[in-house]
């Protein structure tokens, strides 16, 4: 436990080595096997960090690490006088980041080793550049996940923004690439932007950055039920960063167009573990929101309806990774929607399944592509069962999860959220539920078209013919000819299947009483989600509405264990379990039955409900709305300011410039004919002047002798008539 | 017969200082108006010593002195600079002696 | 009126008449001199033991054809030996031969004019006497003559500076300009001024053989170089005026010395009672005797010494003399504050 | 008597040889001619009771200047006749007639001036009169004592005279 700040430095440390030498000097086995070991390492540190942390009292479990002052304390002004703005690399191992650390450094080991074979085609110099990435994206997420500080978490934040936009833009000679890398980055750099004013507001309001520090401040102000007050300004503005890290309404545009980078990257930023991280921020700063309900409402109806406009637009995708994409920002508004209601603990419970199932789906998805050479369209795949059974059954298994089948992993996350909105809002319920029917209704679609059917691919001579589709991801792209669909190497299954036993167990920490299960993963997470105790002590001394505040806040973690309160009968309960499965069941049918039994339904409903189809197909034109207002907008603007400075700032330039030319000219001018001329005169006057006088100059002496003598009688002449 | 008084003395030396200069006017041979430089000198002294003897002071005959001087002088560096010219231009006429002219 | 009109004529005539035979016997008297040096016999036929040589000398010239050169400047080549020779001869006017005496009842000077400028009388005349050479070298148009007529005027004037140098100490020395009053001077002053002035003696005696173009100084009619010297184109009575004319200048420097240096017709140590009894001897005789001894003098130099070259020679008059010239008159007016 | 045979005939020969020295075709006859003016003018001085200029006059000009002419003259005059290579812009005749006008002009203005009472008493009084008797005295005590520092002067303007004509004569430094 006391080595936890090597977990974020080892992957560090692996991508300073494979990018500073790697590029350069390292073989692509040499960089593959560093950037695992560094992340295996972590991971194995990681769990023993956890295993330590269980060790411990529930209410002790906290460990502190400062590896050193970054930035020496600042006196500012702040609401409570002048405060010191101090910032300690600082990082804490509590329940809630010893999880996440442990998703991210397991899921991210599974997927550095996927990666090794996937990115099998890529040069030596391009494999090493990519692991670095990896393993540079590990370090900034373990920052973010493990740093004790808002600032500390910034760097991680910002970090694996930088991350996220190199590896989208991995394949940078790709036009779209290059263009989905920046558009994820300006759009993050929205989110960013309130996430900072949080960051400010929030040092403003506290005088302190650190998460325990603040949230205990927090809990002794009041609710803010009534008006919209600092808190809920903070919870806003910090909302609105999550939105844009983790897609949501309204910056979910990114995310789809992520999908251009590889697949394993999309695995682990794009639906394991970046894309989470608004989720986790919402709950790390769990008190804050529990203070501000009127955000909590936002949060709620953001994420349902997130949820609820991904689904539907995956209905009708045709590209697998893309299906999956808006399946992941589906999940992710049921985690917001978690967060909105309060159930903190029930939204990481199903961030940790969704990290599991879903960046299972997604490497399934990456060995069906690696196995179509490069392909993504479901609509040349299927009846590949057959030829990629491991890749089927774990895909298989992902896809239950999702769907929230029992037993598998996805159904008690699912459920958990779907009953605490049931017992917060039966309108958000309601969406809730119809979403998980699509769920089900999508992925079986996707299955479907993927695996049962009847082969639609193109056909394939043996080893004649070159790979259709350029095949950037194929790993056969380094030998040629493509061999027909076909299973994956084993680097590349064996993460499947890892990953397909975590999507089953990953559940089973937090069955619900209800199936005579304790929700053991509320109770551990409980105290990232609450003030300290002595702080709720003297709150509730603190007077009856803090009280009230408190017991309300603690419902969000506490109601599911509570006898009484917002509380359903058992009965009732299962009532809803039931009706979940039974949705899922009834999407799976559908799916089953318009895309297997009768393929050609689907066609003709696309065609009956043409225009809502094109709307779905064309995600409700958002893109086309943004490009329209914002970035047509931004465009404008920077033309007309390009044009102002063209013409005002640079006319008065070349004004000035003009006008100095011109009164150069104008004195040049006047020195030439005016000045000169008034000297060359003068030399012209003595110049003619002088051959006139010159004609004295004889170089006769005596006739200046005669001249002289002339002058001596003219002056005796005058004398003597003067006299 | 009138006595000799200064009127005569004075244009004799009148007489003597024209007879000089038109020396110096008319004749080109360099030399030779260098002479009749030296008789114009020569009537000034005439002068000179006719008023001292007039006056019964001898300050004419150091004035006179003073003119013997300078006409020393002025022979001897004119006679240089004949010399100089003449080994120059082998020649001692005065009209071919015009270079400082436009 | 005899004593304004007769006496000086008589004087005149006396004196030239004595300069003349003198100078035809100082001929003689130098080749006699010469060959006794060289232990020669000299002129033995003329009369006995030569005596009347200089009468037949003087008729041989007297009647010899006087030729005049074709293209000669005819003017001046008459008047040169005038020239030359008058200066010499006008030069006696202001020579005191010795004190006044009374003879047929008038006091009678023996000097024809004594005016107060004699000195100086007597150096422009000599600076006159140069044109005498200098025109008979031109105007004989040949080119012996010529050269050494140019080189005889420079040699002459040359030293002519060290002499009129030599002179103004002298003139510092007696306080006068006057032959007579430099004369009297001495008697006053009871030595001659040679004991005074040694270094103006030598310096004068120098510049006197050279002004007269006397061995070792007679480069202007070195026989070896230039055929005869300036008067070579001459010949009969010309000729012979320019022979006068040089020895009567020998004549002239022996008198001017003797006058200014040896105290004239003063007796030797006129301070010095002790020799009164030299007075027996008249003034005059005393006069003549020295001017002999300094002739004599010149006879013995020139048959003495090798002749100068000419680079030696202008070495000598500009860098030797004319400083020591100036240097003496300079102490002399020092000693004269002085003293 | 005396004195006025004594001028006039001076005068005559003065003028004469004057005129003689300007027309002389040859240079050396003008030298002469100028050497006998010199002595008349000396005998004029003699005539005038000025023995020390008239010596002066004889040894300077006649014994010294002069013969710098006739050195002049045979060194340069050996060569071809200097009277070719008139130039016809000089005024020769012009300067005749102004010559002659001067000296009407000068002889008028004697003439006028001996009708005048001689104003020379009150010019006396421009220098000390000599306390010694003698022409020569006179001078030279007039030139040591009154004209002293011009008399210096002149000295160094000969000396400067002097160096000057070396330097111009010599034909290498």
């Amino acid at each position: 436990m006391s080595l936890i700040w090597l977990v974020p430095l080892l992957p560090g440390f692996g991508a300073a080595l494979n990018g500073l030498l790697g590029i350069r000097f390292f073989s692509k086995r040499a960089a593959g096997l560093v950037a695992c070991v560094t992340m295996g390492l972590a991971f194995g540190i990681s769990i023993w960090a956890f295993v330590g942390l269980l060790g411990l009292a529930p209410a002790a479990r906290a460990y502190d690490v400062v590896l050193a002052t970054w930035i020496p304390p600042i006196p500012l002004e702040t609401a409570h006088g002048i405060g010191a703005f101090e910032a300690p690399w600082g990082l804490r191992l509590d329940p809630l980041s010893g999880l996440m650390a442990l998703v991210v450094t397991g899921v991210g080991f599974l997927i550095h080793v996927y990666s090794i074979g996937y990115m099998d085609g890529e040069t030596r110099g391009a494999y090493a550049r990519y692991f670095s990435y990896l393993n540079l994206f590990c370090f900034f997420m373990l920052t973010l996940v493990l740093g004790s500080n808002l600032l500390v978490m910034f760097v991680g934040w910002e970090g694996v923004g930088l991350c996220s936009y190199l590896l989208i833009g991995y394949w940078y000679e790709k036009q779209s690439a290059s263009d989905a890398g920046k558009k994820a980055f300006i759009v993050n750099r929205i989110g960013d932007w309130g996430f900072v004013l949080g960051i400010f507001l929030v040092f403003f309001t506290f005088g302190t950055l650190d998460f325990r520090a603040v949230a205990d401040a927090a809990a002794s102000m009041p609710v803010e039920a009534a008006g919209f007050g600092t808190l809920s300004l903070i919870c806003l503005l910090l909302f609105i960063g999550a939105t844009g890290k983790s897609a949501q309404i309204p910056l979910h545009v990114w995310l789809p167009d992520a999908m251009e980078g590889p697949t394993p990257v999309s695995a682990l930023i794009h639906a394991a573990t970046m894309v989470t991280a608004g989720v986790y921020v919402v709950a790390r700063n769990a008190v804050l929101f529990t203070h501000a309900p009127m955000v909590m409402q936002i949060v709620a109806i953001v994420g349902v309806l997130t949820a609820l406009m991904a689904a539907t637009i995956g209905l009708v995708q045709n590209d697998i990774k893309r299906v999956l994409a808006y399946s992941t920002v589906s999940q992710l508004g049921y985690m917001f929607l978690a967060t909105g209601v309060g159930a903190f603990a029930a939204a990481v419970f199903h961030l940790m399944t969704h990290a599991f199932f879903k960046a299972l789906l997604f490497l399934g998805s990456g060995s069906v592509i690696h196995a179509m050479a490069g392909d993504q369209d479901m609509r040349r795949m299927g009846a590949l069962k057959k030829y990629m059974p491991v890749t089927y059954v774990t895909m298989l298994i992902g896809t239950l999860a999702i769907a929230g089948i029992p037993p598998f992993s996805g159904f008690f996350s699912k459920d958990e959220i779907l009953y605490r909105t049931f017992l917060d809002n039966r309108l958000l319920w309601a969406l809730a539920a119809v979403t998980a029917l699509l769920t089900a209704f999508y992925m079986f679609r996707l299955m479907s078209m993927t695996f049962f059917g009847g082969y639609r691919g193109p056909a394939w001579q043996h080893g004649a013919d070159a790979a259709p589709g350029g095949g950037h991801g194929a790993g056969h792209g380094g030998h040629g000819a493509w061999h027909g669909p076909h299973e994956s190497p084993r680097v590349m299954t064996v993460p499947l299947m890892a990953l397909a036993v975590g999507a089953i167990v990953a559940g089973f920490v937090g069955v619900p009483q209800a199936l005579w299960g304790n929700n053991a993963i509320e109770h551990f997470l409980e105290p990232s989600f609450t003030a300290s105790a002595a702080v709720r002590g003297e709150a509730v001394a603190g007077g009856a509405d803090a009280t009230t505040d408190a017991a309300r806040a603690e419902t969000g973690a506490e109601a599911a264990h509570e006898e009484g309160g917002a509380h359903l009968s058992r009965g009732a309960e299962w009532g809803l379990m039931l009706f979940s499965v039974l949705l899922a069941v009834t999407g799976i049918w559908i799916a089953w039955r318009n895309y297997v039994v009768r393929p050609q339904v689907a066609a003709s409903l696309a065609e009956r409900f043409a225009g809502p189809h094109r709307m779905l197909t064309n995600k409700y034109y958002v893109d086309e709305l943004y490009g329209a207002t914002f970035v047509r907008g931004t465009l404008d603007g920077a033309r007309g300011l390009w044009t102002f400075d063209r013409r005002v700032v640079d006319g008065a330039v070349d004004g000035s410039g003009w006008i100095t030319r011109l009164s150069a000219w104008i004195s040049h001018m006047l020195d030439t004919y005016v000045v000169d001329g008034l000297v060359n005169l003068l030399g012209w006057v003595t110049g003619e002047g002088s051959y006139v006088l010159r004609r004295v100059q004889t170089g006769l002496i005596q006739n200046y002798a005669l001249l002289m003598l002339i002058g001596v009688f003219g002056l005796l002449t005058l004398y003597l008539l003067t006299r | 017969m009138v006595p000799i008084t200064p009127a005569h003395y004075l244009v004799l030396s009148a007489s003597l200082f024209v007879i000089g200069v038109i020396g110096v006017l008319v004749r080109r041979n360099v030399i030779v108006i260098l002479m009749s430089i030296e008789l114009m000198l020569n009537a000034v002294n005439i002068n000179l010593v006719a008023f001292a003897r007039e006056w019964q002071h001898v300050v004419g005959q150091v004035f006179a002195v003073f003119v013997i001087v300078v006409a020393a002088a002025e022979a001897a560096v004119g006679l240089g600079i004949i010399l100089a010219f003449y080994r120059n231009k082998e020649t001692v006429n005065i009209d071919e002696m015009n270079l400082m002219k436009w | 009126m005899i004593d304004i009109v007769v006496i000086p004529l008589l004087k005149i005539v006396i004196v030239l008449v004595a300069v003349l035979a003198g100078v035809a016997y100082l001929v003689l008297l130098e080749r006699k001199v010469i060959a006794w040096v060289q232990v020669r016999l000299g002129p033995m036929r003329v009369g006995p033991h030569g005596i009347l040589q200089p009468i037949a000398d003087g008729l041989k010239l007297f009647l010899k054809e006087d030729i005049t050169p074709a293209r000669a400047d005819r003017w001046v080549y008459t008047a040169a030996p005038i020239i030359s020779l008058v200066p010499a001869l006008i030069v006696f006017a202001v020579i005191p031969f010795g004190r006044d005496v009374s003879l047929f009842g008038t006091t009678v000077p023996l000097h024809i004019a004594d005016i107060n400028v004699g000195l100086l009388y007597i150096v422009s005349v000599a600076s006159i006497g140069v044109y005498g050479l200098i025109l008979a070298g031109y105007s004989s148009n040949s080119k012996y003559p010529l050269l050494s007529s140019l080189r005889a005027s420079a040699q002459l004037i040359s030293y002519e500076v060290a002499v009129t140098m030599t002179l103004v100490s002298m003139i510092l020395m007696a306080g006068t300009l006057s032959m007579v009053g430099i004369v009297e001077s001495q008697r006053e002053a009871g030595l001659w001024f040679v004991f005074a002035q040694p270094v103006a003696f030598a310096i004068y005696m120098i510049g006197g053989l050279a002004e007269t173009n006397r061995a070792p100084f007679d480069l202007p009619e070195a026989e070896q170089e230039l055929v005869g010297g300036f008067h070579t184109e001459y010949s009969g009575m010309r000729f012979a005026f320019f022979f006068l004319a040089e020895y009567a200048n020998m004549i002239v420097i022996s008198a001017v010395a003797v006058t200014l240096f040896l105290g004239g017709w003063l007796r030797p140590f006129p301070g010095v009672d002790a020799l009164a009894f030299l007075d027996v001897v008249p003034v005059w005789m005393w006069f003549l005797l020295k001017i002999f001894v300094f002739l004599l003098v010149f006879l013995w130099i020139r048959a003495t010494l090798p002749r100068y070259r000419y680079d030696q020679l202008m070495r000598l008059g500009w860098k030797v003399l004319i400083p020591l010239a100036i240097a003496n008159v300079v102490v002399t007016g020092i000693l004269k504050v002085v003293l | 008597m005396g004195e006025a045979i004594a001028f006039y005939s001076l005068a005559a020969f003065i003028l004469g040889f004057a005129v003689l020295v300007i027309t002389a075709r040859n240079t050396v006859h003008s030298v002469l001619f100028l050497v006998v003016n010199f002595l008349f003018v000396a005998a004029l001085y003699v005539m005038l009771h000025a023995e020390f200029m008239a010596v002066i006059q004889v040894f300077v000009y006649a014994g010294g200047i002069v013969v710098l002419y006739l050195f002049v003259v045979m060194l340069v005059n050996l060569k071809r006749p200097p009277e070719v290579h008139a130039d016809p812009r000089r005024r020769g005749r012009l300067g005749l007639v102004v010559s002659g006008l001067l000296l009407a002009q000068l002889v008028a203005i004697a003439a006028y001036s001996t009708t005048q009472a001689a104003a020379g008493p009150a010019s006396r009084a421009l220098a000390p009169s000599p306390p010694v008797s003698g022409n020569v005295e006179q001078v030279g005590w007039l030139l040591y004592t009154h004209y002293l520092v011009p008399f210096e002067v002149a000295s160094m303007l000969l000396l400067v005279a002097m160096i000057g004509a070396i330097i111009l004569a010599k034909r290498e430094l």
